[in-house]
């Protein structure tokens, strides 16, 4: 039986041009799909968005679904004029965790959207700004029978609602020469240990860990997340002085001015040497490059530009920041830093970033106002009762700078200058020993 | 019921390591520097001498069935079967097989998989859920990143950019497309309409009432029923209590407009992470192709590529030639309502004599 | 008749060391003046003051006085250990407003010196923090007496109270080659202009003017003043390549490298070049020096280094920032630009510039709290409609960066972009002649 | 009475050309450049090739007029009879004879006026009014002054700084000495110890309770008669109740103490105007020489001196170097006091991985 399509004379304009169409796509659900029910649901599912664009406003509905033992994961859609569009009535997504990094064989791929195909619409996301995959499309008859299917090999749901949310972490280790940690590890370390809170929606609000390899920070976690893992290193960078000298020919190349020593050097000026934030680089007349490591803030440029001639240390671990978010309500927050340097080597290392993350969420999930991210809470009470409240020492590298505003009340200087010079000692001593 | 339930096994996120390239398994960790043999395609090399090419190729993100397997097949058939998904729904085939890039990019783009985004190009515009999906949208974000990469698709391909440019949109303002070199964001310009009839059954009033961040929202009763009121002097037209009060409808086809807010710069490279600026607003959310944020858009590429210096972003270059030459280049008008007054925006004044003639 | 002394041993430890003492002036006074009423008023002021050094406590309490006439000028002073010291138990400060750049002749400071005697302490300071005179040690018998003989040679009271305060200015044109304005003419046409409103407190608070002839600011106009007068120009610096030339042999010669070409010129690099905040300096391989002018923010610091070489441009006049002032009660505020650029060449813009003083005082003084700081009125309504209130275009010279938070309500966005294009238009015409 | 008085005549602020010397009224706005022939003396050379030569010596301040006239006497006798002095209350003598200077130099050495404060050296700290004169003071800002500058003078002569070093202090935290590259400031630990007996007559209840900038005070009654009460919980201890309320009593022979701020800064030179930091408290108020806060101010001048480039004022150094640097080579405690907790603290924060190991 054919279906009767909506007319989608508006979403018809967006398969022209290049770019891949998803409305070409979902098209070829709705015309080619063997399975009637996503034949039909697809058609509805056009007709509605057509109705959308014609209009200009949206006509889905939340509500509370779950699956069994569950209190989240998956963010339910009714329709508003399901009586337009019945067979898209209810257009469910299921919100699935994908692997730390995003790795996938062809064939895991084709198992999923065969599970998909079975019971929902056929549309997928890959992924969600916060990382999941989205299946995107099932009613109320389905969403569990897939769940089970993919839950019995190995996938389960992600978060939504005032819950932990789903991680990310970059490509990292696997690939990327930057990386300064295992960021799978990291990732599945601490959102595995919060499945509880993940599945049962029980904190003030969202709570998101995201993990960056390195500074460049491809995981927009400092801004994106409530817990923000970067890799670092504390040693000094490593420089391989021949591969820097052969940079300098090779962009002196890149540019047109082949074998033109001088435009090679000009070219290290102008891109690495002026551009590094705390002018911490020298270049020397003999072509070699020196960093004063000690003032060197691990930004990042100069490594970008030169991946061959620089690397980061071996003394690697990484920084944690805490609070980042988006806009609601107080205004965009980045994440601030609460542990400057934390190896990540041992067993030990990963229990204590996860007692981190649980000092964290317990002592947010107490003092958080309802409907209130970490970071809001942080700055409504101040950065100091948080750190108290969490067990952290202040540390100058957790500000830009002191405070400027006299409005404080001094008293206890002392007892916290004395603590700060026996914490001092006892570094020393550790160091030492 | 429950009894007849199946338990779910609770296990979280997966091991990547079973899905990963075994190249990349094995020098995991041990990568030493990676080159840009064209663009779209990298090649890692390890420690070990091992090495793995990426080709990254666009997709339209809300992927059917079909277009997923096709993507498989080319996976089979010219890469090695692994695959993977970056932060901006681009696909990743490595291969640890050189000879495998040409055919693997020829067959994608031959596919309609355009093969870029790479290093200094535009990649895809990260986008959400919008009319397709949504319960507060007021947009479609997968529709204006079509019709905006339809435009941009030959700086996806290129390498024509001073440096990366990631670009965003969101179909709200709750933004969950997040900030960008250049984000494409909903800016409702009304006070939302109130449907008073519904208020009492279905919104939680006091949590509506402490959702709003300027206070504007009092309970109050309504021909003679529990309602809300909106101080509409007060009302910044945020739509926070849209999602949890819709009769507080906030989405309108004339006053839902879309904005643009440039420098959301989230690397630690040279500066510190910096939040992005509002630019331009009152752009009619025009569909299918909302050609007015697109002609934007394109100048402010533009001028960003005419005038930034070499791994500039676009964040960078308007702080180095000032914000009053941005508008002065870019042609956009400054106004009142790019003068900030939230909380704090004192330190957004120019409290010096730095000024450029 | 001697008088006795009050011990003193603290105080005196401050006799001791190089840096002229004021306690040994004060004893002075009490030791050797003629006048055994200064001698009995600086002995017991040493008491007093004796009395506070040993028990770290202030003893003088207010109160309000004023000559006849006006309402504010004098800070009046009242012991509270009056019994045990008596006869400094009032000691008012006279507020005395000095020539605009504080130029005295010998002559009219021993003029004042002499009257001062003959009715006050003999303690005077040049100057208080905010510029006046300070006349301290008068009492409730004598001050209106001081104060008729000073007036009838011309010196007046500066504010104090709820009022516009004495003025501040640099010596600028007198002397300074900085300069970009006759800081003299704007200090005393501004100040002069509202004298009704320095001697009769009857605003929200106390309201500055300063002025400095440079962005160098050596008045603080900026953080100090409420309203702030910045000398610059608008055109090209002026740049005298052969002193810039004889400047790179000079510096070699002030760094012991006599004659060396590198030397100087690599004194250039670190201490011009690579200082400019914008990068617009670029110093030519034969030794002549570029400034890129539609880049260069008029921040000082090369002409500060170099003042033989370059120099401000002919298009002179003054920056306007608005709000400064120090921390009650919402931390320090520094001024907002408020005019970019301002011509204050002709008599109209000596209008100008008294009107605008005349707009933002009446718009404060009816919209400010009581003891709100203009500054603080603009952070309490926005800039926007301080703007609007004194009626003055939004200009991306007033801020760093335009707004990061999505909190704002976009109506009226055409009509603005119009007023902005429209304005534009008119510039250029204008411009065009 | 009134009839009696004398009107008094609103000249306003008086014209200083008549008072000025006459190179410079004759030179007015025509100076070309000026050159430093040694610490303590300028010589400004005008278009016209006149020259004025100015000699500037530090002062207490606090003049007596024996003290005054004798500076007149050198001004008539070494001088020319035309003086004026800085915003730092040093003396300016200012001669069109460049014969006269080094004579001049010497008078007031010998008379005991240190020639100095010009250029890159440390000049006198600006100060207020302390316990000779003010209602409200926790110390005596001229006593303070006074035992630094002993310390500092040849600081004040030479130029050994590597910029100008504008200091100030203030003896209360209202700072009326405002701020400087190093600010030596009051800071109360306790809150107001309050004398209700007299609060109801003396204080306009309303209008302190409004002075509080953190809200801390109510009003109360006491023994059945009006007064205040203090939260001590959100009480700071700024003092701001005082001045209105003398009967709060915020001034305590222990509990007041002093603090040091670096990196006022207000000049545009390089860098925007910046504020100054709290770097240290705790410090004792202790007359008549405050051996303690000296020793820290000196301590911080040294790494200055040590650590900064030519041109860098203390807040630029500082930041070249990172602030938990400058904690390390002071050997400064670092505490949670020092981490912004006021309005607008997020812009306090690091909020970046930008971190020296
Ligand atoms: C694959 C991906 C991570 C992932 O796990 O998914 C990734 C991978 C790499 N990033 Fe990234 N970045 C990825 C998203 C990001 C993001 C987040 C985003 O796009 O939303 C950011 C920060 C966002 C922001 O706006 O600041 C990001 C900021 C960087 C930077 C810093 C750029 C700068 O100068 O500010 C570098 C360094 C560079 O450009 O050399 C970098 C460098 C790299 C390198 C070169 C690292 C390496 O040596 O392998 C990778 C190759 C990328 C390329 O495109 O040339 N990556 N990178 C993401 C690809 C997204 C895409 O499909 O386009
Ligand atoms: C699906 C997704 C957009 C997309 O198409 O990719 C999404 C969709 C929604 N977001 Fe989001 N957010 C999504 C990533 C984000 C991100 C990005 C991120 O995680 O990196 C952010 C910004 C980062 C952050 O957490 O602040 C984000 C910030 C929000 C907010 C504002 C939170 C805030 O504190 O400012 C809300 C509003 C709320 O929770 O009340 C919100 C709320 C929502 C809701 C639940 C709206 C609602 O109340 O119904 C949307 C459901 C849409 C739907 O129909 O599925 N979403 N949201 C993303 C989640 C997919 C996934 O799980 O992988
Ligand atoms: C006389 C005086 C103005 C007055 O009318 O009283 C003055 C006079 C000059 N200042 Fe100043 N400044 C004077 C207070 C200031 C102040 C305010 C203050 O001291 O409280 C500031 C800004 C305060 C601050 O902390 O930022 C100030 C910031 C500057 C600067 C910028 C320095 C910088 O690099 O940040 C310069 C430029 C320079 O150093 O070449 C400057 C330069 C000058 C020059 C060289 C200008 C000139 O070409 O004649 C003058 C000679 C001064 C010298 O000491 O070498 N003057 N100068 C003030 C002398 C105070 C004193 O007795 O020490
Ligand atoms: C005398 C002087 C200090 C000095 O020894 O130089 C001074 C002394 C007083 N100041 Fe001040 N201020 C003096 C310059 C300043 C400055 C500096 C300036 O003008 O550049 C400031 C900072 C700039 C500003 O205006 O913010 C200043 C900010 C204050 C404040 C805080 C204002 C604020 O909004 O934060 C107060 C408190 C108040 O007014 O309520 C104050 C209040 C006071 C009072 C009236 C305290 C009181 O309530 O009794 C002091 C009278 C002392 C006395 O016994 O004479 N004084 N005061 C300065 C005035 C001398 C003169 O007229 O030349
Ligand atoms: S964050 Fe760093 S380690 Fe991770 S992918 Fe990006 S560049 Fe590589
Ligand atoms: S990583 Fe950044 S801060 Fe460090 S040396 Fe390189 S450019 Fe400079
Ligand atoms: S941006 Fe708004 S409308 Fe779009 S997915 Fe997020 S919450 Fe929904
Ligand atoms: S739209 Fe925003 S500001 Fe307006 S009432 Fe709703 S929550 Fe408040
Ligand atoms: S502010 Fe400028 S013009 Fe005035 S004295 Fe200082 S340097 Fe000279
Ligand atoms: S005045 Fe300042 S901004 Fe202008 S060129 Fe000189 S150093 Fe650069
Ligand atoms: S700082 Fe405080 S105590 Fe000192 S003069 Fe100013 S108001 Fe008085
Ligand atoms: S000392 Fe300051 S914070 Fe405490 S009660 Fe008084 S005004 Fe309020």
């Amino acid at each position: 039986m054919t279906v009767k399509h909506y007319p989608t004379p508006m979403l018809d304009v967006l398969e022209e041009g290049p770019w891949p169409s998803f409305v070409s796509g979902i098209k070829n659900l709705r015309d080619n799909h063997p399975d009637e029910r996503i034949r039909k649901v697809t058609n509805s599912l056009l007709g509605q968005l057509e109705h959308s664009y014609e209009t200009r406003m949206g006509y889905w509905k939340g509500g509370t679904i779950s699956v069994f033992g569950y209190g989240g994961g998956i963010i339910p859609r009714f329709s508003e004029v399901g009586d337009m569009f019945p067979e898209s009535r209810e257009f469910h997504t299921l919100r699935v965790q994908p692997p730390a990094g995003n790795y996938y064989t062809t064939d895991i791929l084709r198992q999923l959207a065969d599970s998909w195909e079975k019971h929902g619409s056929g549309l997928q996301t890959f992924h969600g700004q916060t990382g999941n995959i989205m299946f995107i499309g099932a009613d109320s008859k389905s969403y569990q029978h897939f769940f089970d299917e993919i839950n019995d090999y190995g996938w389960d749901l992600g978060g939504a609602g005032p819950c932990v949310r789903t991680g990310m972490s970059c490509v990292g280790a696997a690939r990327c020469e930057m990386s300064n940690c295992n960021e799978q590890a990291i990732h599945r370390h601490l959102l595995n240990n919060f499945t509880d809170d993940v599945h049962r929606p029980a904190l003030p609000y969202k709570f998101k860990f995201k993990v960056s390899g390195c500074p460049n920070d491809c995981m927009n976690a400092i801004e994106r997340s409530d817990f923000a893992i970067i890799g670092t290193w504390r040693d000094d960078m490593k420089v391989d002085q021949q591969a820097f000298k052969d940079m300098i020919y090779k962009k002196a190349d890149e540019i047109g001015h082949t074998g033109d020593r001088a435009a090679g050097r000009q070219y290290m000026f102008d891109n690495v040497v002026s551009r590094c934030p705390t002018n911490a680089i020298t270049l020397h007349d003999d072509d070699t490059i020196e960093i004063d490591n000690s003032n060197c803030v691990r930004c990042m440029h100069c490594l970008n530009v030169l991946p061959k001639a620089l690397h980061p240390g071996d003394d690697k671990g990484v920084s944690i920041l805490i609070g980042g978010k988006r806009t609601l309500k107080i205004g965009d927050l980045m994440g601030t830093v609460i542990v400057p340097f934390m190896k990540m080597d041992t067993a030990e290392d990963y229990e204590r970033i996860v007692e981190l993350g649980t000092e964290v969420i317990d002592f947010w999930a107490e003092n958080g106002l309802e409907h209130e991210r970490c970071g809001e809470m942080i700055e409504r009470i101040g950065l100091v009762n948080f750190l108290e409240g969490i067990g952290i020492d202040p540390d100058p590298n957790m500000i830009k700078q002191p405070r400027s505003v006299s409005y404080v009340r001094t008293d206890g200087w002392d007892e916290a200058a004395e603590a700060w010079f026996n914490r001092k000692r006892e570094e020393k001593l550790a160091a030492a020993g | 019921m429950a009894a007849d339930m199946r338990e779910p096994i609770e296990s979280g996120c997966p091991d990547g390591f079973q899905y990963m390239h075994p190249v990349m398994r094995r020098n995991y960790g041990q990568w030493l520097y990676h080159e840009d043999p064209r663009p779209g395609v990298l090649v890692h090399t390890a420690r070990s001498g091992d090495k793995v090419w990426t080709v990254r190729a666009g997709t339209q993100r809300i992927l059917d069935v079909f277009t997923l397997r096709r993507l498989m097949d080319i996976g089979d058939q010219y890469g090695e079967g692994y695959v993977r998904f970056t932060i901006r729904s681009n696909i990743e085939f490595m291969v640890a097989d050189g000879a495998r890039v040409e055919p693997l990019v020829k067959a994608l783009e031959e596919a309609g998989f355009p093969v870029g985004g790479t290093r200094n190009s535009i990649t895809t515009i990260s986008h959400t859920q919008g009319w397709l999906h949504c319960d507060i949208p007021g947009t479609d974000a997968s529709g204006v990143v079509k019709a905006m990469m339809d435009e941009l698709v030959d700086e996806f391909k290129g390498w024509n950019m001073p440096n990366r440019v990631h670009m965003t949109t969101s179909c709200c303002q709750i933004n969950c497309g997040g900030q960008g070199d250049i984000a494409i964001n909903i800016q409702h310009v009304k006070p939302p309409k109130i449907n008073h009839a519904l208020v009492g059954n279905i919104c939680e009033r006091p949590s509506v009432v402490a959702r709003c961040p300027v206070a504007a929202i009092r309970p109050a009763m309504v021909d003679g029923k529990p309602s809300l009121e909106v101080d509409e002097k007060k009302c910044i037209c945020c739509g926070a209590c849209y999602p949890p009060c819709p009769p507080m409808q906030i989405n309108d086809h004339q006053y839902t407009q879309l904005a643009i807010w440039i420098g959301g710069n989230h690397s630690n490279a040279r500066g510190k992470p910096t939040f992005q600026r509002l630019v331009a607003a009152g752009i009619p959310n025009n569909p299918p192709r909302w050609p007015e944020a697109t002609a934007i858009v394109k100048k402010i590429l533009q001028c960003y590529k005419d005038g930034a210096k070499d791994w500039e972003r676009i964040n960078e270059w308007v702080e180095r030639i000032g914000w009053p030459r941005f508008f002065e280049v870019t042609g956009l008008p400054f106004t009142k309502y790019h003068i900030d007054n939230w909380r704090g925006a004192r330190n957004n004044l120019n409290s010096s004599t730095h000024i450029r003639f």
